[in-house]
């Protein structure tokens, strides 16, 4: 049977030791009326003829030559990461919550958290939270709870990824706390520092500062920490951490450093498959440790003093704290931790630096390109990562829909004919000539 | 003489592995106040070193593939390796999330299957396949169940009814969603007390949490009586999923009467555990609530030639409760559980229960008759079952932390242990359909064998583990109070 | 630097303790005009680059509905063969000389020496050898070292796979050994028994028997085996290893058994490739265990009787033996009999002789199918395993580039409009009816 | 407690992994003459008890992704990891061999580019890939020496030259091949004897098979006179390219006046090993010997508008030796050295020599200085070096094979040794270029912390291995006099 090892006198066996007479039996407490019959699924497959479906719907699939990004990124990931990370004992074991039996993934852990802590300059890192997203939420909740306010007032620039913005509201709404969005000009795509006085009225308990923003510009995150604190508001990072390998790292930002970074780290080694798994990373100053959702994993020794890790800090967790545990979660997304680990191992704090002067530059390339074409134009000003908007004369999702026809996926259709283009490391000079030209043509071809 | 290094302490500044770097030398136009001064600390090692190591470290692992793991509440059957090489067949891989829907027919038309499916086996109207795991599914079900109520006007229900014995992210999940938590008694035979249940409803009643069968590893057998009274008080009922491999085939939460119900598939489904995630928590909802699904949902339209997939948002559903994530969750794994349910079909369903239980019945049977205390002595046993070890912590001093160490000795990962607290020195045991009689019979002979040992030589028990048989440098007990208690969180060089 | 971990200062430090100032000054010894400049090669990719191209070269390859055999076979390989056969500990590791530290690769080949004992029901296995072809030659090496007979005159059937055939041509053509051929018609097929007589005189030292045939048909292998095995000759079985799921052994074939079986390895769970690595099997009878060519594995224990496993018998090998060893080999084809190992656990003996009917069952269905258009009909008669020759009333290249120019490999071109066609237990009804279909097609569109 | 089963002993009649099996039941026509009676015996055990056997039996392995394996002749560095996912797409695993050129343009172009590079990596005129290991690409190398003398008439050639501290396959092959053996001398400086080498040869001379640097971890200094010697003598030159690591993009065998050369990719080009293989033995020739190489070879048509690649069979080189294998001997692992050799390019390809060199020189340094007697002290090492254990045999009676038990102890896999038989109680030593120094001194550590043990605790080192740090049940030192005297070789049911 698949997956079921049981043998015809194993079974008989079994059932004589227990001492009923069938498999049915051992359902006798489920009252009569409830039981049911074995539900109508689609038809068993066996592994020949599922490896053929999949093999089929994978073919159907991806392929394209893609500038998309809002969150998301291409970027070669070295074979040796997901040959390890899918090795049976990472992907087949649990939380390791006995310790000695799980040395693998608790080191692996550590050090991850000692990387999240280099890249963003920051004291302490979890073990992982369920995406960038989802993470933003905890980092709101956390604020909240790490705060002296009364007030549950949360700062939040219109240029924060709309999905993030839209994933925070479902997952804080539960709790009447309020999200004060800090408008920005479509034409200036950043937080404009002159606008920030209006708000000091606010008592605003925490800002979040994206870097860079979902636009692709950098915010001057220097100024806003220090207006934050000057505040009183704690500062909530959420950083590309590709990016980090040359942006300023949240725990120097301004003065005094952000107090919590966060973001997806889907950039460091995971693919993009439609959308996850990805995993969040997190992490804060040590004094706000005792706050931090999620799995911790410290060092400590046994009898002999020999070096071991562990979970730790296990009271802020729901397993036993229940209902006063600092977050719900429980699974997270430690897998992905193992490749992000393999993937910044691999590539070091140069590598990875690398990566991200070849996005910068790349990106730089392209726009340049793209708007030497009649009818295209930059929308903002100012410096940006490896993301940029471009406004098109004519309807941008016709435009789009044309590029794919001949396999590019040119960005994402943002308002006002805009779009969000986005370029990294993977895109060489001949596919960023292949967009110009596709495009060029498109334009040339069609009416604006 | 072996010591295992952390990688930082292989690390060499100005080592390098150019080959996996971008050629292009960038000059890079951005002001100095944008960047960083100092590189970030990452370890500098050749592939070599890093493939070396954790290829080692994952040697230090316990794990389905290489060990009995019978972790209750876990359900750590085997992942079938079909699983994951299909899921990371590279047309999925690399695929950006916002592509057009066209480049995705492939991955849209399995995860819509896959929600089928889903609602076939638990009985449901209708299923989301957003939330990220079994906690996130919670949060979706309760935050579905209050948003009901807020729809109705009906907003003085405030409290979240859980049993004492239920997983800890029942409660954690209920205040995440800002619900006041109301504990419900259980009785000595593992039923939830209805005295009790009946004392705690009333109008301020949002709703009850339950897993059935429940964490005490007993099936719930007033449940119908159960969700009477809670929905005559007004309030829904949430089924919490973790334990669907008891009852997959043989009884529906649908039909039980449940409102809203997530499904680890990391556990039921066969996807990884990866040590710790990513799973995913598919939601499941009766009728009324489906109007609060999160999203995004796939839909199918049928009205072409060909079916067409597509995703339903938010503005397709203004009363959702919302997105739960950036993007649409933990797809790969999605895709996993979909090529297993597809594998095991509606029969194959039923299988997993039957043999899950009978593993876990015959396992009970034969601890019980080796003589040590079950939990429940009267209850059939579900998927999974409790010991307790208090006769042994009594009469030689030694805990069930301490057999459960003593076992990785013999080369088995340990029972979930102090879970559910309800019962004491408890070990709640689930050997899941996949293991062989040969396997459980192996572990009924290291329990007597450390029970020996518990009346022979207290002191291995009490001071296990002593020499796990995993590479490298095993480790003894480890110090969790001096881990806590001065925090050791990140690497510094010393 | 690539896959090469020394920093500047690690280089300097090493010099120094060497004693020498620069690396040039390591390659003192090799005269100076034969020194050398780096070769110059295609330029180096990273590892991004060259996964793109690899990528495009595979996408360009393979990719049809397949009906090839003629010694290689398409057939399912459950997922978990390869995931487990390319973890790095199986992967990397060398020969196993150091038994104690590589009971890994040991205990799999002593396993699979049992299994290759128990599907052939021959006495003991060996290790692998290159491929079925070579491990053929080695056969015919070996029954000369085990006979007594003074000639050195060996019996192949003209039904042997002729690639077979140039292979053992190449490898024993230095030794003097005579390759006397036993003729077929090609309307037979199969190796006439009434024909047999004419080589009583010859004094043959073996005979080499093919079981399924060239031509996919059955021999009638018990006749031939008592018949030579009458005239002093050993008997060589080259057999089909998913084929002995059901048919019956060499051990078992005629009153005493074959003395020596060998085969192609690949039909239990390597991938078809282009061609290799594939893996030769290779057994024999416990009384020619010394004349065995090849590693081979034994179980033994260590000083405390715990049960172990080292390499055995190596008397008989070049790195000991030297230019009297049984063969010259060395490295052979290890990591492929891992696959097969697990293969072969995996499917089990019900699996594998599933396999075997499935593929029988799907052949007989595609001829009768294929013989139903006019035009097309069936070489010979006879039994036959997966394979079969039907004969086309034209031009038999031609209908082959027509087949594959609708995306299907139809079979291999023989003599005289004649093609050799193959089907496994991966094809499908649909399969079978998208053939048929398209060669109807042809077959009236074109003329005759 | 636990024993390290064979699969054979979990076996159990009547299980099934069903999923794996095709449906159809399949009556079958066949005669029962043509049938077997008795099914196979093979194991009957589920995928997890397959998955976990296999993965916990691979834990019990050293290997280079794992330990620092300084194994001597075997370069055995750093296998790349793309090397092994990019040879496993999708298209190439699903070809077959005879399928028509058209659907194979993608291999058989990195085949073509293979071929061209190995040629000038090696400085010989032409290079076919089908041998499929070193000791096949001998059998090649030395079949043509022998078909072009019998082409020249040259019949009575019927001597091979081979030096006495060949590798085992060189005078193997030689026989192999018809030709009587004739081994030369070397001298104490580890140089080839040439007094030795002018008496042997002579007009019975088919040739000389040599291997530089030399199995002795030196390089052959009077390489030219050894050449000018036997082409004088009307001999031709065979190189065992075992040793190329040492010599890459430094000198080429082609320059040195070799005739024919074999290229093991499983050493110098970095395809894995396998645990004794497959690797493949690429051979190159000299103009002379070109028409007698092997075929199959690739050729590329540039007539054409786009190249266009196919095979040359034996037909279309009527003087070839002829096919070495069914097919196109083992293309899946050509592709993972054509990817190595793409990722490293020609400056690439000299930095492997350098730093293999430099890493064996260094290691010669450290262990010489901390006392342990090399080989031949007056000579710079290639990429691997002699050390003899003589004086430690001598005076504490713990000889090479007990510092090569020991060694596993600490983590390391041993050096050859035994081999070459010439040097007295010898340790070949080749760290390779992919091991960092940081793994040197370890390993120099390791050496000088157990002559302190043969010193002060012989015993500790007579008994190696203790404790090999690997999973699982260790086992000590494995008797292997028994297992050839009493060889237990397959499984039976006891
Ligand atoms: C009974 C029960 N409920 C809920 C959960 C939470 O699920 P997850 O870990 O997927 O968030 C678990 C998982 O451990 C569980 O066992
Ligand atoms: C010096 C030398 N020559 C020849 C060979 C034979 O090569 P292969 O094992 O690939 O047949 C080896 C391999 O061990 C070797 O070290």
């Amino acid at each position: 049977m698949p997956f079921i090892p049981h043998t015809t006198q194993d079974v008989e066996a079994m059932l004589a030791t227990i001492g009923v007479s069938a498999l049915d039996d051992l359902f006798c407490e489920i009252p009569a009326n409830l039981r049911c019959d074995p539900p109508k699924l689609l038809p068993a497959l066996n592994e020949m003829e599922i490896t053929r479906l999949m093999a089929q719907r994978s073919a159907q699939d991806g392929g394209m030559l893609g500038f998309l990004g809002a969150g998301a990124y291409d970027h070669h990931i070295p074979a040796a990461v997901w040959e390890i990370t899918t090795r049976g004992e990472y992907y087949s074991a649990y939380t390791p919550y006995q310790a000695e039996a799980s040395q693998g993934t608790l080191q692996v852990i550590y050090e991850f958290q000692s990387m999240i802590a280099g890249l963003t300059a920051m004291e302490v890192s979890n073990a992982s939270l369920y995406d960038g997203a989802s993470g933003a939420a905890e980092a709101v909740l956390m604020a909240v709870r790490c705060s002296r306010k009364k007030t549950a007032c949360i700062a939040i620039p219109a240029t924060v990824n709309p999905r993030t913005i839209a994933t925070i509201r479902t997952l804080i709404s539960q709790q009447g706390i309020e999200l004060l969005e800090i408008a920005c000009t479509a034409q200036n795509g950043r937080i404009d520092p002159a606008t920030l006085a209006q708000y000091n009225a606010k008592d605003i308990l925490a800002l979040l500062i994206p870097q860079p923003n979902y636009f692709g510009l950098l915010e001057d995150v220097d100024l806003l920490t220090d207006w934050a604190h000057a505040q009183g508001a704690l500062v909530v990072g959420i950083v590309n951490p590709l990016a980090l390998g040359i942006l300023k790292p949240p725990g120097e930002w301004g003065s005094q450093g952000a107090d919590i970074a966060c973001g997806e780290g889907q950039p460091l080694g995971i693919p993009l498959s439609s959308g996850g798994p990805y995993f969040g990373f997190f992490a804060c100053k040590k004094q706000w440790l005792r706050q931090l959702p999620g799995r911790i994993v410290g060092r400590t020794q046994d009898r002999e003093g020999k070096r071991g890790f562990v979970l730790t800090m296990q009271a802020r967790e729901q397993h036993i704290r229940r209902s006063k545990a600092t977050s719900n979660i429980c699974t997270n997304q430690g897998l992905m931790t193992v490749a992000a680990t393999i993937y910044m191992a691999i590539m070091g704090p140069t590598g990875l630096a690398n990566v991200a002067y070849a996005c910068h530059d790349n990106s730089r390339k392209l726009l340049e390109q793209l708007t030497a074409i009649p009818g295209v134009e930059r929308l903002h000003s100012g410096h940006y990562f490896h993301e940029f908007v471009v406004k098109l004369d004519r309807d941008v999702a016709k435009v789009l829909e044309e590029l794919l026809a001949v396999g590019i996926v040119g960005g994402l259709a943002l308002a006002d004919n805009c779009m969000l283009v986005c370029v990294t490391e993977t895109k060489t000079q001949a596919d960023l000539d292949s967009y110009k030209a596709a495009l060029a043509d498109i334009m040339l071809r069609s009416d604006s | 003489m072996m010591v295992d290094r952390i990688i930082f302490e292989d690390s060499q500044s100005g080592r390098s592995n150019s080959h996996q770097w971008p050629k292009q030398k960038a000059d890079c136009d951005l002001p100095p106040s944008f960047l960083r001064t100092t590189p970030p600390s990452l370890p500098e090692v050749s592939e070599l070193e890093v493939v070396r190591h954790y290829t080692l470290l994952s040697q230090k692992n316990y794990s389905v593939d290489t060990q009995f793991y019978p972790l209750g509440s876990c359900t750590m059957k085997y992942n079938p390796r079909a699983c994951n090489t299909l899921a990371m067949l590279p047309g999925f891989l690399s695929r950006h999330p916002l592509e057009p829907i066209e480049t995705g027919q492939g991955v849209l038309a399995s995860l819509y299957e896959l929600q089928e499916m889903l609602a076939q086996v638990s009985g449901m109207a209708a299923v989301s396949l957003s939330p990220m795991a079994g906690a996130q599914g919670e949060f979706a079900g309760v935050a579905m169940i209050k948003a009901y109520h807020q729809h109705n006007g009906d907003v003085e229900r405030v409290e979240m009814l859980v049993p004492d014995a239920a997983h800890g992210t029942n409660p954690a999940t209920a205040t995440l969603c800002g619900f006041r938590v109301r504990e419900i008694d259980t009785d000595k035979n593992g039923d939830l007390d209805l005295a009790s249940l009946k004392a705690a409803v009333g109008p301020q009643t949002a709703g009850l949490m339950l897993t059935n069968p429940s964490t005490l590893g007993v099936f719930e057998r007033q449940i119908e009586k159960v969700v009477a009274i809670v929905h005559a008080a007004g309030g829904l009922l949430y089924y919490d999923g973790a334990n669907l491999n008891a009852i997959t085939g043989r009884t529906r939460p649908g039909d039980m009467g449940f409102d809203a119900i997530h499904i680890n598939v990391h556990k039921t489904f066969a996807t990884p555990h990866g040590g710790g995630g990513p799973g995913a928590g598919p939601v499941g909802v009766s009728e009324r609530l489906k109007p609060f699904l999160p999203t995004p949902i796939v839909a199918c339209d049928r009205s072409r030639q060909n079916k067409k997939y597509h995703w339903l948002y938010v503005n397709d559903c203004p009363k959702s409760i919302g997105q739960l994530s950036a993007f649409m969750g933990n797809i790969g794994v999605l895709l996993r559980a979909y090529v297993y349910l597809r594998m095991l079909g509606g029969p194959g369903m039923r299988r997993v229960a039957d043999y899950a239980t009978l593993n876990a019945n015959y396992l009970l049977a034969r601890l019980s008759a080796a003589g040590f205390s079950v939990a429940f002595p009267n209850r059939m046993a579900s998927h999974e079952f409790i010991l307790t070890l208090k006769p042994e912590a009594d009469n030689y001093n030694v805990t069930a932390l301490d057999f459960a160490k003593r076992l990785l000795d013999y080369g088995f990962y340990a029972p979930t242990i102090y879970f559910p607290m309800l019962v004491p020195e408890c070990m709640l045991i689930e050997p899941t359909e996949t293991e062989s009689k040969g396997e459980l019979d192996r572990f009924v002979d290291a329990m007597v064998a450390i029970r020996n040992e518990a009346i022979h030589n207290p002191r291995m028990v009490k001071d296990a583990p002593h020499n796990i048989p995993l590479a490298g440098v095993g480790v003894g007990r480890l110090d969790e109070t001096q881990a806590a208690r001065k925090p050791d969180l990140i690497w510094n060089k010393e």
